[in-house]
């Protein structure tokens, strides 16, 4: 018998996504908000393995783990490239300096 | 493959050739395959008709070779004259009941006719579906395809003549051939001319849609699909006569055309309504489906022996006809018989030719086609004289075993009074289209006579030798008018035979033909027949047949229908060689018009000079020869039948015997009326020995009354045009008196109202719409400041809010 | 026991990469942390039996998308090692906002009794006591409908719906965004731009 | 449990060992021990192979350019070269510039090594020689070398040097994007066999040289040849070497590093080689089999001496792994001669070339070798009646589940096995 249950990967899910939504709230650097992005999904990943592995969801959560996955590759790739471009607008990529749509 | 489905396949084809070839014409200049002065189009239409005469041609030998050429033999009229112990089972091969299953001949000798003794009975047709296009209940309408001898031969008389005139008119059109085309007969105000891009591709494309609907019409195998393809040929004839749409004398004329034919389609529906009600079929032949018969329309009224039905009922409007299946047996829903009153049968019949009348030009129907001479002249030599309007008396011949006898009397007075009235008129004409126009209606005339007196191959015959002899006339008159510059006044020609000496010695062949001349003594001994054109063999059956039919029946007033014709024949001859002398014989009447005459290239005259020779041999052996037996072959029951009918009128039917008993004395009393005629016209034009315009002078009215084309049109003006302009300037005037008054009080009410409306709108509705848009305005302004546009205050704000949302959720939520 | 040792070893290292990452103002630091965090769920995954998502997520995060944000690191840095800093305000609050979240999540997962959702009896031994590691094969027939990891349907004639459907649909998707991505990212010519804002 | 460390043979033995200590010692223990003398045996193989690697490179570049390379050290051929060189490094001074970010320019040759040295984790040597046997065997062995890539682009950032920067961005971007077409190429034979476990693989190439997947259809022969060419390309050897290009680079990514640490590369570099070249001889080249069926003997030999000195342990079949690993890493050790070879014959490419050659050549050719190595089946089921031309290859259904007895005889989903076929 495990002495390490669900409790615990779903602890360890909780510190990934406060981190990762911290990162996101406090850095400036626009790398660093997707850094903290990436850090929010490994957290929600984390936890449907758990989910997978210790209740009935079974391979759904394995499934949709994957999905998330390769989706988050893509949205890397898209991040990537609005932060190229929001680098090529503004020459910096402090995104506390893209406030133009304020209102 | 049977032999009926190898003829379907080879006209099938030559019927949709000239389809594709129209739609290429059509679509080529838009899809700029072509360009405008291209002859491809021409070339085109040309390669799509000729291949369609070979096919046509091929399917007319095959069929011959598959019956070993059984129609020809003489067994079958040339042995009634001798024989008559023949007479039965000649007439039990021509009953239907032989082609009931075309596709399998053995069966139908194994039917109850095996008696025959010589030989396999030869299917009379050979019919088929296409497919089905649709079935209202028990109606179905269906493309079918029927083909007999007539239809073989129509075929390859179609293809032959369009194929000539097609590469006629790739000479007689090559003025279209330019970017601008000036029309000379369309006067601009300030003296110019109309110019317009030339309509080369159109007018070969239009040829090939009518080249398409002239052979559907014949390959028919139902009265709905004749009707289909009737009305096609008519939208033809109506774009081909309005060819040049610009002159108002032709899209008048067009107009005209179309209307009038309408006249009679109207006729011609009324009698496919009555035949729907009351047979349930428009098909011609039998069918079997699932087993069942489906007996088709000449079945169901003459049955297997050709003869009506008729109840014993001596009233008229109470006898009924039974309607057979093809055994003979009557026909029963449950134990009622099924029967057509024989009232209707005739109103189905008189529908039907109304029909013809339209498209042949009939009395009284026939002012279109003299001014359908404002098409083209190829048009006119073969939508106008050689295939649409001998397409009534196909019908007529077609649909033939459908008429009681009555009809039959019907038809040959129509066709009586017809040909007398446009050869008087064609006396008279000065224009040498016109002149050929009416005696096309003359000789349409002498054709429908012939099938009302019960010579239908007589009709027939010279439906097609006409077909023959009027295109080739046409085409050398066409030749005339491209020679002198369209000039088309006989009275300005003369002497053109020594510039023109092709078309003027082909055009000598048409009218000798069409005169019914002969050398009678030298023939008989060559040939057994007098030596002579075409058109003296099929004159001659039809005298004869119109003379076997007024001895039969002792009514007098009969005696018309055999004397017009002959008289006829006089006209006939005289005013055909009056155009002739006039045009090509004496001096020229216009210097400048004989200065600029010119014989035509040899694409304009090597067609004249092909059909000059059809026009002159194509009857060869008259009644005994190879296209009168092809043609009786496919005769259909009455004409042996001795139809004695005296339900309305009494008439009594000639049999082959009866005609040819008679044919001697007619073919003498024509042939010496067409003599009269011709040495009259010698006299009066060439000779000059009496100045035709003295006699002009002298009998002043006549002479109007004809040139008025006996007033048919100022008839027509006060009995149709002007009663409906009354009515309608009364419409017109209820209209505006009444409808308009109404209309107008309601739009002003209207108009008052909405002004209401409108105040109300602005006020209330809008004023709440701009009240909600405003305070939506306003709100949204004062949440603008929360909007920073900072990533990161939205980050933490939406990590607050879940915060938030959670603790709000945990203290709400019951323990 | 030794899973419990791996365990806590890692779970130690996705906290501290994690932890790392928001506290480092370096961005190729805070990149460094990233590896070993995400590193370190991959073996989290594999201790959860899951070793194909364990793979994949070495593949695709560590190998391609943290190399994507380091490149990107590169192409954005306006000097050498780079750092824009947090303000202290910021990261205070940030801290006790993120205190507030864990400490909600925390309680919320401690609230709940996981236990309920694995009924005891027969069934629910299928997924605990599956055999180790091999997920790929179960993996493959669940993406194509049929689940080994349930023993009521696990062959059973019918497939259950699976999810090859949605797998074309995310790599479609993967092909569209990579197709936007190198549109977005692509060289722009300043100079018009700069004419245009000049003319206007 | 045995799922992480799943290394059959050694932990049997170290079992059967343990026998007569039973109740003393725990199974963790028993598996903390395999697991340490497969990191051993492991690192030892890591580390002596770049050695002789090295020693390779420098007598076949020797010979190639005609000269002869070391041949003093350590006797006739020179073969303690290596050894000395290491010697001096060793004792070098561990520089780094002022300029440079020290932490992560200190960590970043570890993350290069660890990466590579990952790899043989799941490398089989021999039939069930293998530290972990995974399921996803080859899967994780292409993400464990592309994580290869971090420690050389942290190397490239934190030198402070231009010419490390540039090196280090070629040489990720070259990576990147040459793992697209080797994972695609690598995935042609993996269709073939139907498994990503390497031992499988291994097994169905048993048996004559035609059994080799190279030879098994025509996409597989061409994927070995593309494969091989990513793979040099993908351990940025000649002349794919863009990131260390001396004539325009000075030295690369490891400009500025000196000393051990420069040498960590150049050991991660070699068990790379190793590493792709042992993949592609698992995946093309029968593995650990001779290709002249000489496994029909050695495999009757298995069984001799059961229980040898401590139970569960069988000698016989220790020697027929020996002998299966030696034809292994011989096999391997041809393929790096032949990079080696390649390196000293070719010219450099220049880097456009070398991304054109990727993303404009290789992807296409791999993508339609993948496609046609998915559409042979279906051809040879429409004419053999057989999913795999290769006798040997297991029926898909047989190993779908691990959970044997969940595993039923007739599997919906495999619909042409030949078992099927029979019953129909």
């Amino acid at each position: 018998m495990e002495s390490v249950g669900l409790n615990a990967y779903l602890f360890v899910g909780a510190v990934l996504f406060v981190c990762g939504i911290v990162c996101m709230a406090i850095k400036r650097n626009g790398i660093g908000v997707l850094m903290g992005v990436e850090l929010v999904l490994n957290g929600a990943n984390l936890n449907f393995v758990a989910f997978a592995h210790y209740t009935p969801l079974g391979l759904d959560g394995q499934v949709i783990a994957l999905f998330v996955i390769v989706l988050a590759a893509a949205e890397a790739a898209v991040a990537l490239a609005i932060a190229l471009n929001f680098y090529n607008n503004h020459l910096t990529i402090d995104v506390d300096r893209g406030n133009e749509l304020q209102g | 493959m049977d032999t009926g489905t190898v003829l379907r396949n080879l006209l099938t084809l030559a019927w949709l050739l000239p389809l594709a070839g129209f739609v290429a014409e059509i679509y080529a200049l838009q899809l700029r395959w072509s360009h405008r002065l291209s002859k491809a189009p021409a070339q085109l239409a040309v390669a799509c008709i000729g291949a369609g005469f070979l096919c046509s041609l091929s399917a007319l030998l095959y069929w011959g070779n598959a019956t070993e050429w059984a129609a020809l033999k003489p067994a079958e009229h040339g042995h009634h004259a001798e024989e008559h112990a023949g007479a039965e089972h000649a007439e039990a091969e021509m009953s239907p009941v032989d082609a009931l299953h075309p596709a399998e001949p053995e069966a139908a000798a194994d039917a109850e006719h095996t008696a025959v003794a010589h030989a396999a009975p030869v299917p009379k047709f050979y019919a088929g579906t296409f497919y089905k296009l649709a079935q209202f209940g028990p109606l179905e309408i269906t493309l079918d395809w029927y083909i007999d001898s007539l239809t073989l031969v129509m075929f390859t008389m179609v293809t032959f003549i369009a194929t000539c005139i097609h590469l006629f008119a790739m000479g007689y059109m090559k003025d279209e051939l330019t970017e601008e085309y000036e029309d000379h007969q369309v006067h601009l105000p300030g003296g110019h001319h109309f110019t317009r891009p030339g309509r080369f591709h159109r007018f070969f494309a239009f040829l090939s849609l009518f080249c398409f609907s002239m052979l559907g019409l014949v390959l028919a195998g139902n009265i709905f699909q004749v009707f289909i393809f009737w009305e096609l040929v008519g939208i033809c004839s109506y774009l081909l006569i309005g060819f040049y749409v610009e002159r108002h004398s032709a899209s008048t004329a067009a107009n005209k055309a179309f209307i009038m034919n309408r006249v009679g389609d109207f006729g011609f529906l009324i009698g496919l309504m009555i035949l729907i009600t009351s047979l349930g079929t428009f098909r011609f032949f039998d069918v079997e489906n699932d087993g069942v018969e489906q007996t088709g329309l000449f079945s169901l009224i003459r049955g297997d022996d050709g003869k009506l039905d008729v109840s014993d009922d001596p009233s008229v409007t109470k006898s009924v006809v039974y309607l057979r299946d093809s055994h003979g047996h009557r026909l029963a829903d449950g134990t009622t018989p099924r029967t057509i009153s024989y009232l209707l049968l005739i109103a189905a019949g008189l529908g039907v030719f109304a029909g013809s009348i339209g498209k042949s030009a009939q009395f009284p129907l026939q002012t279109w086609l003299p001014d359908a001479m404002e098409g083209p002249t190829p048009v006119s030599a073969l939508v106008h004289s050689a295939t649409m309007v001998a397409a009534g008396v196909y019908l007529a011949g077609r649909f033939y075993p459908m008429f009681p006898p009555e009809v039959l009397l019907g038809i040959a007075y129509i066709g009586c009074i017809t040909l007398f009235i446009a050869a008087t008129i064609a006396v008279v004409a000065t224009d040498i289209k016109k002149v050929l126009a009416y005696s096309t209606i003359s000789q349409l005339g002498y054709m429908m006579l012939a099938i009302g007196v019960g010579g239908w191959a007589a009709g027939l015959f010279h439906l097609v030798t006409h077909a023959f002899f009027k295109s080739l006339m046409f085409l050398c008159s066409g030749s005339v008018i491209a020679g002198c510059h369209h000039e088309q006044d006989m009275r300005k020609m003369g002497g053109l035979r020594h510039k023109m000496p092709l078309t003027a010695y082909t055009m000598l062949v048409g009218v000798i033909a069409i005169a019914g001349l002969a050398i009678p003594g030298v023939g008989n001994a060559l040939f057994g027949q007098a030596l002579a054109f075409s058109g003296y063999h099929s004159k001659d059956a039809i005298v004869a047949s119109a003379l076997a039919f007024s001895e039969l029946n002792p009514n007098p007033l009969h005696n018309i229908l055999f004397i017009t014709p002959l008289v006829t024949a006089g006209i006939t001859a005289f005013y055909m060689f009056r155009l002739w002398f006039m045009t090509f014989a004496g001096q020229p009447q216009d210097e400048h018009v004989y200065e600029h005459a010119h014989e035509n290239p040899a694409i304009m005259t090597v067609p004249l000079l092909v059909l000059s020779l059809l026009a002159a041999g194509c009857a060869i052996g008259g009644e005994d020869g190879w296209l009168y037996r092809l043609l009786a072959f496919s005769e259909t029951v009455p004409a042996v039948e001795r139809a004695t009918s005296a339900r309305v009128a009494t008439i009594v039917l000639p049999s082959h015997h009866d005609v040819h008993d008679v044919h001697g004395t007619a073919g003498g009393m024509a042939l010496l009326a067409a003599f009269a005629g011709t040495a009259v016209a010698y006299l009066l034009y060439c000779r000059k020995v009496v100045n035709p315009d003295d006699i002009r002078r002298q009998a002043g009215g006549v002479y109007d009354f004809l040139v008025d084309k006996w007033r048919f049109d100022t008839l027509y003006d006060v009995a149709f045009v002007r009663p409906c302009h009354i009515v309608a300037s009364w419409c017109q005037g209820f209209d505006q008196k009444v409808l308009d008054v109404v209309l107008h009080t309601s739009a002003a009410i209207t108009v008052v109202v909405s002004k209401w409306e409108r105040t109300f709108d602005e006020g209330m509705v809008d004023g709440l719409v701009n009240l909600v848009g405003t305070s939506t305005t306003n709100f949204g302004r004062s949440l603008r400041v929360i909007q920073t546009g900072r990533l990161r205050q939205y980050v933490m704000w939406i990590a607050v809010g879940v915060v938030v949302l959670f603790v709000a959720l945990f203290t709400a939520l019951p323990k | 026991m030794t899973t419990d040792m791996l365990f806590w070893l890692f779970a130690a290292l996705v906290c501290g990469g994690a932890l790392g990452v928001v506290v480092t103002q370096n961005v190729v630091r805070m990149a460094f942390w990233l590896i070993l965090s995400l590193g370190s769920v991959s073996a989290l995954f594999f201790l959860l039996h899951a070793d194909f998502l364990g793979a994949a997520q070495l593949l695709i995060y560590v190998g391609g998308t943290v190399v994507l944000l380091v490149f990107g690191v590169m192409l954005t840095a306006s000097g050498p090692y780079m750092q824009i800093k947090t303000s202290a305000a910021d990261g205070l609050l940030g801290a006790c906002v993120g205190g507030l979240l864990l400490l909600v999540l925390v309680s919320t997962i401690s609230a709940m009794d996981w236990s309920q959702l694995h009924p005891a009896g027969a069934e629910s031994i299928a997924f605990t006591e599956r055999p180790e590691g091999n997920t790929i094969r179960p993996l493959g027939l669940a993406f194509l409908g049929l689940r080994p990891d349930r023993p009521g349907d696990g062959f059973s004639v019918k497939p259950a719906p699976g999810y090859l459907l949605p797998f074309e649909i995310v790599s479609v998707h993967l092909l569209v965004v990579l197709v936007g991505a190198a549109y977005l990212a692509r060289a722009k010519r300043r100079t018009h731009a700069s004419d245009d804002s000049l003319s206007a | 449990m045995n799922g992480l460390f799943a290394a059959t043979s050694l932990s049997e033995f170290l079992s059967g060992l343990t026998l007569p200590f039973a109740g003393k010692l725990s199974p963790l223990w028993v598996l903390l021990t395999a697991a340490l003398i497969h990191a051993v045996i492991l690192i030892n193989i890591f580390a002596i192979l770049p050695l002789f690697y090295i020693w390779l490179e420098r007598k076949v570049a020797g010979r190639i350019q005609d000269r002869l390379g070391p041949t003093r050290v350590g006797g006739k051929f020179g073969w303690l070269q290596t050894l000395a060189d290491g010697i001096k490094l060793i004792q070098k001074e561990d520089l780094a510039p002022g300029a440079a970010d020290r932490w992560i320019f200190r960590i970043a040759p570890y993350l290069a090594v660890i990466a590579s040295f990952a790899a043989f984790i799941v490398l089989p040597f021999a039939d069930g020689w293998v530290a972990v046997s995974l399921d996803v065997g080859v899967f994780i062995i292409l993400a464990l070398m592309s994580l290869e890539v971090l420690g050389i682009i942290f190397a490239g950032y934190s030198s402070g040097s231009k010419w490390a920067l540039f090196g280090a961005m070629r040489e990720a971007a070259q990576m990147v994007s040459y793992e697209i077409p080797m994972a695609l190429c690598a995935l042609v034979p993996l269709v073939t066999a139907g498994t990503l476990n390497f031992g499988e693989i291994g097994r169905m190439q048993a048996g004559l040289a035609s059994n080799w997947l190279i030879f098994h259809d025509p996409f597989t022969f061409i994927a070995f040849f593309a494969y091989f060419t990513v793979a040099t390309a993908s351990v940025k050897r000649a002349p794919f070497d863009l990131a260390e290009a001396e004539s325009e680079l000075v030295a690369g990514f490891h400009t500025e590093y000196s000393g051990l640490r420069w040498s960590f590369f150049f050991m991660a570099e070699y068990a790379s080689m190793f590493a792709v070249s042992g993949i592609a001889v698992l995946l093309f080249l029968g593995g650990w089999y001779t290709g002249v069926d000489a496994e029909a003997g050695l495999t009757s030999f298995r069984g001799w001496m059961p229980n040898f000195m401590v139970p569960g342990f069988t000698l016989g079949n220790y020697v027929v792994n020996l002998f299966g690993a030696k034809v292994f890493v011989l096999k391997a050790c041809v393929l790096v001669f032949v990079q080696i070879w390649v390196r000293w014959t070719l010219p450099r490419l220049r880097i456009d070339q070398v991304m054109t050659t990727c993303l404009k050549y290789l992807v296409p050719i791999s993508c339609v070798l993948f496609l046609g190595a998915i559409l042979w089946p279906l051809l040879l089921a429409s004419t053999l009646k057989r999913t795999t031309i290769l006798e040997q290859a297991p029926p898909l259904g047989r190993v779908i589940v691990g959970d044997a007895a969940r595993a039923r005889p007739a599997l919906p989903v495999v619909a042409s096995s030949p078992q099927r076929e029979a019953a129909e």
